[in-house]
């Protein structure tokens, strides 16, 4: 994979290598979280995506400056409502331990349609306040105002409480069922985000967040930057004139930059990917990943083992869910901008599958392998696609139709290249590329 | 120990158990034997909770635990095995009897992320118990195989050890026998006496080898269409006209002059 | 040879449009290169990628190729909102490369933070919301239905157009997102209609849910007057069976100037026969670049952005389309000029089009420009 | 109480807005469940390659269509597709089998875990979307022709004297009439059939099924032609009603699945009726009925409101809110599917 | 001999778990494989079905070397097979596990289908409920039931009285050798090793994959080693 990304830095660019290494360090960290529900437990959770965008609506409550204006207008009504919630659901706790059975239902459904009535006035006003302060820049409540970085800690619990919720529901389920019901509710809570404006402004997506590492135009202006490239390009500058020295080294130092940035980020990222390899290979090779493996294979007999079948896969499916929030954490954190509109299944949800399957599911290495194996392909199919094409075509007389017509389905063939590419890995590795091994106690 | 009170179970318009009244009496080998189809697994289902009854009630010790879920019926100490052994197939032999005691430190999550010393004590302990009955079972060679490759009988074997893993009260077993052969069987009971007498250990068993049920237990409980047929020692049952009529047979009817003779010579023979 | 990047969502819900775009941007580069002109004859070639339209990072990583591995000078795109704030953001601004998108026209790009290097030929919605309304109103249309795509762009037009036409005095009945890429919309129309209206105004996207659900509201016969945003103006309307028993009017951003009618010929001969919004656009992005560079006497990232303004307004001498070949020449003497293009445009002080906005309906099978406002 | 000629105007209001519509959406993707449904069942994975099959079925009918049109026929009042379904459906077949072939019957053959298979069918699926685009480009085809209505909703006016018109068109019918005829011969096939009851037997015990002499690559096979006849029928009608255009059936996939999967996987039935509930209550959850009241309340009561159920916000994820309601209640599906 | 398989040696991948292990049996007869768990005892039958590639050895069907055909083709050839595991489509009725059993025939199965259901009782009054809802005993009884309606002229069973109540397994046993006495060959493994051996025309003893002991059955049964080691004394 290193040889890969060299290649890609030595024929393409090296801040492409950059980015890839970036997003594919992401994607391993969320290929992880899918692994320990699937490769470990067995839960085919495809609502990947729901708790990507968690992760990144953590990253703009955490880290957008508040938006005083809105807050002024309509906070107070928000603070009510967040009140009026609080309280419904302290009630329908207080019931649920009191009440038994029937009547419990009962109470508990009053209780719901209730509150919705003495909620919905308040809520509704408190809405339409915000989302009218300033709808095109703002309309948003806004964040806190804090670093973007603990907004990962934040992703991850944000996941993990809806993770908990989601389960409680849906884990009684089993396989594809589950799978669906997932999915399902993955795009219900995509629907959430895209239409609460005055959470995190919905569709109209959230630009310039924070970031933790500094901006390029800053770097490219800081001196002791400037120095720094200049030492590091030494040789190159001597060689050139007098004259086209300045222009090289402003050329020199933009590069520089944007590789700077993308190197720090690369350390963040790889700090975070570090930590939660290690923890789930100490995790997976521990009694609880026996017995989280045990279930996965015989639900019925693990119970009859005595093990608590459904607080098991809610504790893992939460876990999970909250290694892919502070995967969607960091990947709004480095994207700068939170666009609810982008998330969709086959992105956020398949391709994370493909990524835990083809790297070796079970297998943690395997599926940090397969993030970094499949971004690579899914940013790289274009090109080589394109250059396919462009083969194809070399030697042709650009005003055939032919000639048109290849040049329009150039972009397509970044799909072909890439269900090429997946099946033929798959082909040599059907179990994976690190297939999940038989430990030997 | 364990009471049956007027058990139901209807499966759609199938009743596989009706009106089952019974007790497990505290230290006994008690053997459960009927036709096929009598409601013998559907009753152990019930009574270890992986099946909720139509009506009726189990109590365990006095208390009731109708509709308790399995995981915490072991936590009471009842164990089950299953008929259709459920091996846990890409975990090895090892791994199988490893998971099976209750309360491992490693089992929870900051354990399993940041305990060292007594954690790694503890898990010593467990492999040392698992090799053991590894070695009873005669599985040593297999020890670190999946258990999904391992043959019929040898999966069952893997049912058997799991409840010889921890220390329990009651042990529920539903045909260990079949596909066991028959050495090894004879072995088994002895182990499951020793454990009776030793360690106090109350058995049920489900077993269609009227010589192994006829070797360990007292009483004999026979089921029939879902309800209690018969009950008594090994002897008074085989002797039941009802319990011939609906269970045992009268041999084998077709013998050849050959094999009748064989057949003399070893008694037990059509048991 | 001088690169050009072309990042449009060649696949994805507007990749019928697009082919057209990049065509439109490619005729502007290849109209340079033939004039021999061009810093002193040198060519430009154009590098596509894919922006997807929808997912930022997937455009991002594209936009990145384009700018650090094929080393383009500026790049003609991306299309779509939110994909450009995306590029903008963290490709193009980071590495100093010029970014002028044909098509993006979300109101919050308007204040994006840029370092002078964002520009677009589009006007921002802000302003097409009130045009439409003006439009809707004129036509006589007291109460409308509205249902726009549910992205920043269909908001944001949405909620422009809604707050312009109350404003006006009409009432707006009910205000619906739909889905793109969604297999039927039946349900949608069957909303819009229970709420009624004159008309049904649909802010979506031609290739998408705005046609689906279009096509459905005719069928039905749920409305028969529609009102359309830019994203519905497109070739692949006309099919809708049963257009000639509905009345359709829109907006989309452009002029019936000389240089509109001139660029519409010059497409035709270039095998660009569709009649999509943007095409215009997308040669006027071009051409503002390759003069920029002309200005700047070279093939040189951080001297584009500085130029553009200049070459853009006033004053001048105004270059129509397909007058490249003068331009580059008056440029290389150092006369200035004010580039007109394909949809005259001219820069507000933040770097996008002030716009005027052409006035359709589709008559006879085919569409027609009433007027320009 | 409303005149007689109110609640006929509310009764065609609903029927043009939410049965009719209704309907035939769910029966386009009752029939693209049921090929779903079929490889589930049978193969035992979930084939993510369905949509793309489908479009690649519709982008043969279009040609043949194409092709039958230069040379003159057409079917009168109905689409000339119907006829170019014919040489599509085997041609289809002939790619599905091609596939299976070089991807799918290596995992089966390792007894790869059905995961793969769906990671696989996922690979193909790219590459078949490619294919498609390849042949037809990115662009809306429109391939209809014959007579577009059965009613049309001013002649229906006309005709009836009533404010509210009522549309059917021609696809609809086709639509709603294929997917009953198509489960139904399905059913029987696949319950009465030596061969249906052999691809019962292989889909529940392969091992099985080899020792009772049932041939696996035959089954396999006839498993492809009839999903790639699915494909091929439920593709075409629907871009005869809507349009073709590559993009919208991956789209389609979804909802197939959830179709197939809430009535219960390797069911038939469970596919159609899946696939109608998905229709059914993505449309009348949202639908507003103000104009429905309206017709049979007295003017003085007319509602203020648009009487949704849901905001028109949430109508993308009431399908799905639906959806999980009933495996809730329902965790296998309506008929009782197949846990894998 | 009828049906032979020569000097098996093979396993499923890793070593060899038949060692030139040598199984027949003749028309008209019945052979019984008795041994320890785990000695391969299945895996020697899996080998003669052709569900396991042999390293070595052959596989010999009334003179005909079959060692390369597929499962499908051996059992065209007139082998009937009953697992020991998942030996029933769990998912349809038990009248159409028989029905599938008698899927290679094309003449009328009610007469046969008939016999079964008066072998077995039961399965006629279950014959509409799904097979996997079955007890376990009356699984096995489906089981067999299947391999009888094949009308084959080899039958191996893979302990098939694993499970079932005495009086069904005397059925069984009593059917077993009706079935012999019309000329099939019979192969089978058991546990119920007294019983099998005694009806036994030939035995094997198998122990890790090699053949330990061979005789007539009565000559096994009356080995003291044989009964001491594999039949419980
Ligand atoms: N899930 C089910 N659905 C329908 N009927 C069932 C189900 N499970 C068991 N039965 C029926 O209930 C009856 C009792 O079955 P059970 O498994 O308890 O028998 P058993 O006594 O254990 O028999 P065996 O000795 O063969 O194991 C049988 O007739 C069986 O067909
Ligand atoms: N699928 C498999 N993959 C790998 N090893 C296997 C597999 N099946 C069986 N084995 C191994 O082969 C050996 C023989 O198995 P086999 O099933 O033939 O035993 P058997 O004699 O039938 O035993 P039993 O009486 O318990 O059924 C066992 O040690 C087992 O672990
Ligand atoms: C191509 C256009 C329809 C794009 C649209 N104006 C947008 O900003 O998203
Ligand atoms: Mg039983
Ligand atoms: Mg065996």
């Amino acid at each position: 994979m290193g040889a890969a990304l060299a290649a890609v830095g030595m024929f393409q660019s090296w801040s492409v290598a950059l980015a890839i290494l970036n997003m594919s360090l992401i994607s391993a960290v969320m290929a992880m979280g899918l692994n320990l529900q699937w490769g470990y437990a067995g839960l085919f959770n495809a609502g990947v995506m729901a708790f990507t965008a968690l992760g990144g609506l953590a990253a703009v409550v955490v880290s957008h400056p508040p938006v005083m204006e809105a807050l002024t207008a309509g906070g107070r009504s928000l603070a009510l409502s967040a009140v009026i919630t609080i309280g419904i659901v302290a009630t329908i706790i207080f019931l649920t331990s009191i009440l038994k059975g029937r009547v419990r239902g009962f109470a508990i459904f009053v209780v719901v349609v209730a509150g919705y009535f003495l909620l919905r006035p308040v809520f509704s006003d408190a809405v339409t306040t915000i989302e009218s302060v300033n709808p095109a820049r703002t309309g948003f409540i806004g964040g806190l105002g804090l670093p973007i970085t603990l907004s990962w800690l934040v992703g991850g619990i944000f996941a993990a409480a809806v993770a908990w919720l989601i389960g409680k529901v849906a884990l009684g389920l089993r396989s594809d069922y589950l799978a669906i019901a997932t999915l399902g509710i993955s795009e219900i809570v995509i629907a959430i985000i895209k239409n609460e404006d005055w959470l995190a402004r919905g569709v109209k997506n959230v630009t310039g967040l924070p970031r933790p590492v500094p901006y390029e135009i800053n770097l490219q202006q800081e001196q002791w930057f400037v120095d720094l490239v200049s030492r590091f390009h030494a040789a190159q500058l001597e060689s050139v004139g007098e004259g086209t020295r300045e222009l090289l080294l402003r050329q020199l130092v933009i590069e520089g930059a944007s590789a700077f940035v993308k190197i720090a980020y690369a350390g963040l990222f790889t700090v975070v990917l570090l930590i939660i390899l290690a923890l789930c290979v100490r995790a997976l090779n521990s009694p609880w990943g026996r017995m989280m493996r045990a279930i996965r294979d015989n639900e019925e007999a693990a119970a009859a083992m005595g093990k608590n079948i459904t607080k098991r896969h809610l504790q893992v499916f939460v876990l999970g869910s909250a290694i892919i929030g502070i995967a969607g954490a960091m990947m709004t954190t480095l994207d700068g901008q939170f666009t609810p509109g982008t998330y969709n299944p086959l992105r956020f949800t398949f391709l994370i599958w493909v990524m835990v399957i083809v790297g070796g599911s079970g297998n943690n290495l395997g599926a940090v392998l397969g993030g970094f194996l499949i971004w690579f392909i899914w940013v790289e199919a274009e090109p080589a696609g394109q250059w396919i094409v462009a083969q194809i075509s070399a030697n042709m007389d650009p005003n055939t139709p032919l000639y048109r017509h290849l040049q329009d389905i150039a972009a397509p063939f970044r799909l072909f290249v890439m269900g090429l590419v997946l099946l033929i890995v798959m082909r040599f590795s059907p179990r994976g590329i690190l297939p999940e091994k038989v430990r030997h106690t | 120990m364990i009471e049956v009170k007027s058990v139901y179970k209807q499966f759609g318009g199938v009743h596989a158990v009706e009106n089952a009244t019974l007790k497990i009496a505290r230290g006994s080998i008690t053997g459960l034997i009927g036709p096929n189809g009598a409601g013998k697994t559907t009753l152990f289902n019930i009574i270890a909770g992986n099946l909720r009854p139509t009506s009726g009630h189990i109590l365990l010790d006095g208390e009731d635990v109708t509709g308790l879920p399995p995981h915490e019926l072991f936590k009471k100490g009842l164990l089950r095995t299953f008929q259709l052994a459920h091996e846990f197939s890409t975990l090895t032999v090892l791994e199988n009897l490893m998971m099976v005691p209750d309360n491992q430190l490693g089992e929870g999550l900051m354990n399993a992320w940041f305990g060292f010393g007594e954690v790694k004590r503890q898990e010593k302990r467990i492999r040392e118990r698992a090799m053991e009955v590894i070695e009873f079972l005669n599985l040593g060679h297999v020890a670190q195989e999946l258990a999904g490759n391992l043959s019929g009988g040898q999966k069952k074997l893997i049912e058997l050890g799991r409840t010889m893993m921890v220390d329990a009260k009651v042990v529920l077993l539903d045909e260990v026998g079949a596909g066991v052969n028959r050495t090894l069987l004879g072995e088994i009971g002895d182990a499951i006496i020793r454990l009776n007498e030793e360690r106090g250990y109350t058995f049920c068993m489900i077993e269609h080898d009227m010589d192994f049920i006829g070797k360990l237990c007292d009483p004999v409980i026979v089921m029939a269409e879902g309800t209690v047929l018969a009950e008594g020692t090994a002897d008074e049952v085989r002797s039941n006209e009802a319990v011939i009529e609906a269970y045992l047979g009268r041999g084998l009817k077709n013998k050849t002059p050959r094999q009748m003779q064989v057949a003399a010579s070893q008694p037990e023979a059509g048991a | 040879e001088v690169k050009m990047g072309v990042i449009l969502g060649f696949t994805g819900p507007i990749e019928s449009l697009t082919p057209d775009m990049a065509g439109g941007a490619e005729m502007a580069m290849k109209e340079a290169s033939d004039s021999g002109k061009f810093l002193g004859g040198e060519t430009i070639t154009s590098v596509r990628a894919d922006s997807t339209c929808v997912d930022s990072a997937a455009g991002t990583a594209a936009a990145e190729r384009l700018i650090t591995s094929d080393n383009v000078v500026a790049i003609m795109g991306p299309d779509c909102s939110g994909v450009t704030t995306a590029v903008a953001n963290n490709a193009a601004i980071p590495n100093g490369v010029v970014l002028i998108s044909p098509s993006a026209t979300s109101p919050a790009l308007t204040t994006i933070e840029d370092n002078g290097l964002f520009f677009r030929t589009a006007p921002s919605d802000a302003r097409q919301g009130q045009v439409l309304a003006d439009v809707a109103m004129e036509q006589g249309i007291q109460s409308v239905a509205i249902t726009y795509t549910n992205n920043d762009y269909g908001k944001g037009l949405a909620d422009s157009f809604a707050a312009a036409f109350q404003e006006r005095g009409g009432s707006v009945t009910i205000t619906a997102a739909h889905e793109d890429g969604k297999g039927d919309y039946a349900a949608e129309v069957g909303a819009l209609a229970a709420a009624g209206g004159d008309a049904l105004a649909v802010l979506g996207y031609v290739d998408q849910g705005g046609r689906g659900i279009m096509q459905n509201a005719i069928d039905t016969g749920a409305f028969e007057t529609f009102v359309l945003g830019d994203g519905m103006i497109g070739d692949s309307l006309l099919d809708v069976s049963g257009l000639d028993s509905a009345k359709v009017i829109g907006t989309a951003p452009g002029s019936d100037s000389e240089g509109a009618a001139n660029f519409d010929k010059m497409a035709a001969d270039a095998g660009i026969t569709g009649t999509g919004p943007y095409r215009g656009e997308s040669y006027d992005a071009a051409a503002l670049m390759i003069l920029a560079m002309q200005k700047a006497g070279a093939a040189d990232r951080s001297a584009i952005a500085g130029n553009i303004m200049e070459i853009a307004n006033a004053p001048g001498e105004q270059i129509g389309p397909g007058e490249l070949d003068k331009a580059l020449e008056l440029v290389a003497a150092g006369t200035d000029i004010d580039y007109q293009g394909a949809t005259n445009v001219e820069f507000t002080d933040v770097g996008e089009a002030l716009g005027s906005y052409k006035e359709l309906v589709i008559e006879g099978g085919a569409w027609k420009t009433v007027k320009v406002r | 109480m409303p005149e007689a000629t109110e609640i006929l105007n509310a009764l065609v209001l609903m029927t043009n807005f939410v049965f009719v519509p209704a309907l035939a959406y769910g029966s386009q993707l009752a029939l693209g469940a049921l090929g779903v449904t079929l490889v589930f069942g049978i193969l035992r994975f979930a084939n993510f390659a369905h949509g793309d099959l489908m479009a690649f079925g519709t982008t043969i009918t279009i040609l043949f269509t194409w092709l039958l049109q230069a040379s003159g026929i057409t079917f009168g009042p109905l689409p000339t597709a119907l006829l170019a379904l014919v040489p599509a459906i085997a041609a289809t077949a002939i790619i599905a089998i091609l596939i299976d072939k070089s991807v799918f019957a290596f995992y089966r053959k390792h007894r790869a875990a059905p995961v793969v298979l769906v990671i696989a069918s996922v690979g193909v699926m790219f590459m078949l979307s490619a294919i498609v685009r390849f042949i037809m480009g990115t662009d809306d085809r429109r391939f209809t022709d014959g007579e577009r209505f059965l009613v049309r909703a001013p002649e229906f006016k006309r005709w009836s004297g009533l404010d509210e018109g009522l549309a059917i068109q021609t696809t609809q019918a086709i639509t709603v009439i294929v997917a009953l005829v198509v489960v139904v011969a399905l059913f029987i096939f696949l319950n009465r059939t030596r061969t249906g009851k052999a691809m019962r037997a292989y889909s529940d015990n392969e091992d099985l099924a080899l020792l009772s002499g049932i041939n696996p690559d035959r089954v396999v096979m006839v498993t492809w032609i009839i999903a790639a006849a699915l494909a091929t029928i439920a593709g075409a009608l629907y871009g005869l009603d809507k349009s073709f255009k590559p993009f919208t059936y991956f789209q389609l996939l979804l909802p197939i699945f959830a179709a197939a999967i809430v009535g219960g996987i390797g069911q038939p039935v469970g596919a159609v009726v899946g696939g109608y509930i998905v229709a059914f209550s993505e449309v009348m959850l949202t639908y507003a009925y103000k104009k429905f009241a309206m017709y049979l309340m007295p003017d003085e009561l007319a509602p203020q409101g648009l009487l949704q159920f849901l905001s028109t916000d949430y109508k993308f994820a009431v399908s799905f809110i639906i959806l999980v309601v009933v495996l809730l209640i329902r965790p296998t599906g309506l008929f009782r599917g197949k846990v894998l | 001999m009828y049906l032979v398989g020569e000097g098996m040696t093979g396993g499923y991948g890793g070593g060899d778990i038949l060692r030139d292990c040598t199984i027949g049996v003749e028309k008209g007869e019945i052979a019984v494989i008795v041994g320890p768990n785990g000695a391969g005892k299945s895996t020697a039958m899996k080998a003669m079905l052709g569900m396991l590639r042999l390293r070595l050895g052959s596989v010999v069907l009334d003179g005909k070397n079959i060692t390369t055909l597929s499962p499908q083709a051996r059992v065209a050839e007139g082998i009937a097979f009953v697992p020991q595991t998942n030996n029933v489509f769990t998912g349809m009725s038990v009248e159409e596990n028989l029905e599938m059993g008698a899927y290679l025939r094309r003449d009328d199965i009610s007469g046969t289908m008939e016999q079964v259901f008066a072998l077995f009782p039961i399965l006629k009054e279950k014959r509409r409920q799904a097979a996997g809802e079955l007890s376990g005993g009356q699984r096995q009884q489906v089981a067999v039931g299947r391999a009888l309606m094949t009308r084959p002229t080899v039958l191996m069973l893979d302990e098939p009285t694993a499970g079932v109540s005495p009086i069904v397994m005397d059925e069984l046993f009593d059917r077993i050798l009706e079935v012999r006495d019309t000329g099939l060959a019979i192969l089978m493994v058991e546990q119920n090793a007294r019983q099998a051996l005694n009806i036994a025309d030939r035995g094997y003893v198998l122990v890790g994959g090699e053949n330990w002991r061979t005789g007539t059955g009565h000559e096994l049964l009356a080995n003291p080693e044989v009964r001491k080691s594999f039949l419980g004394g």
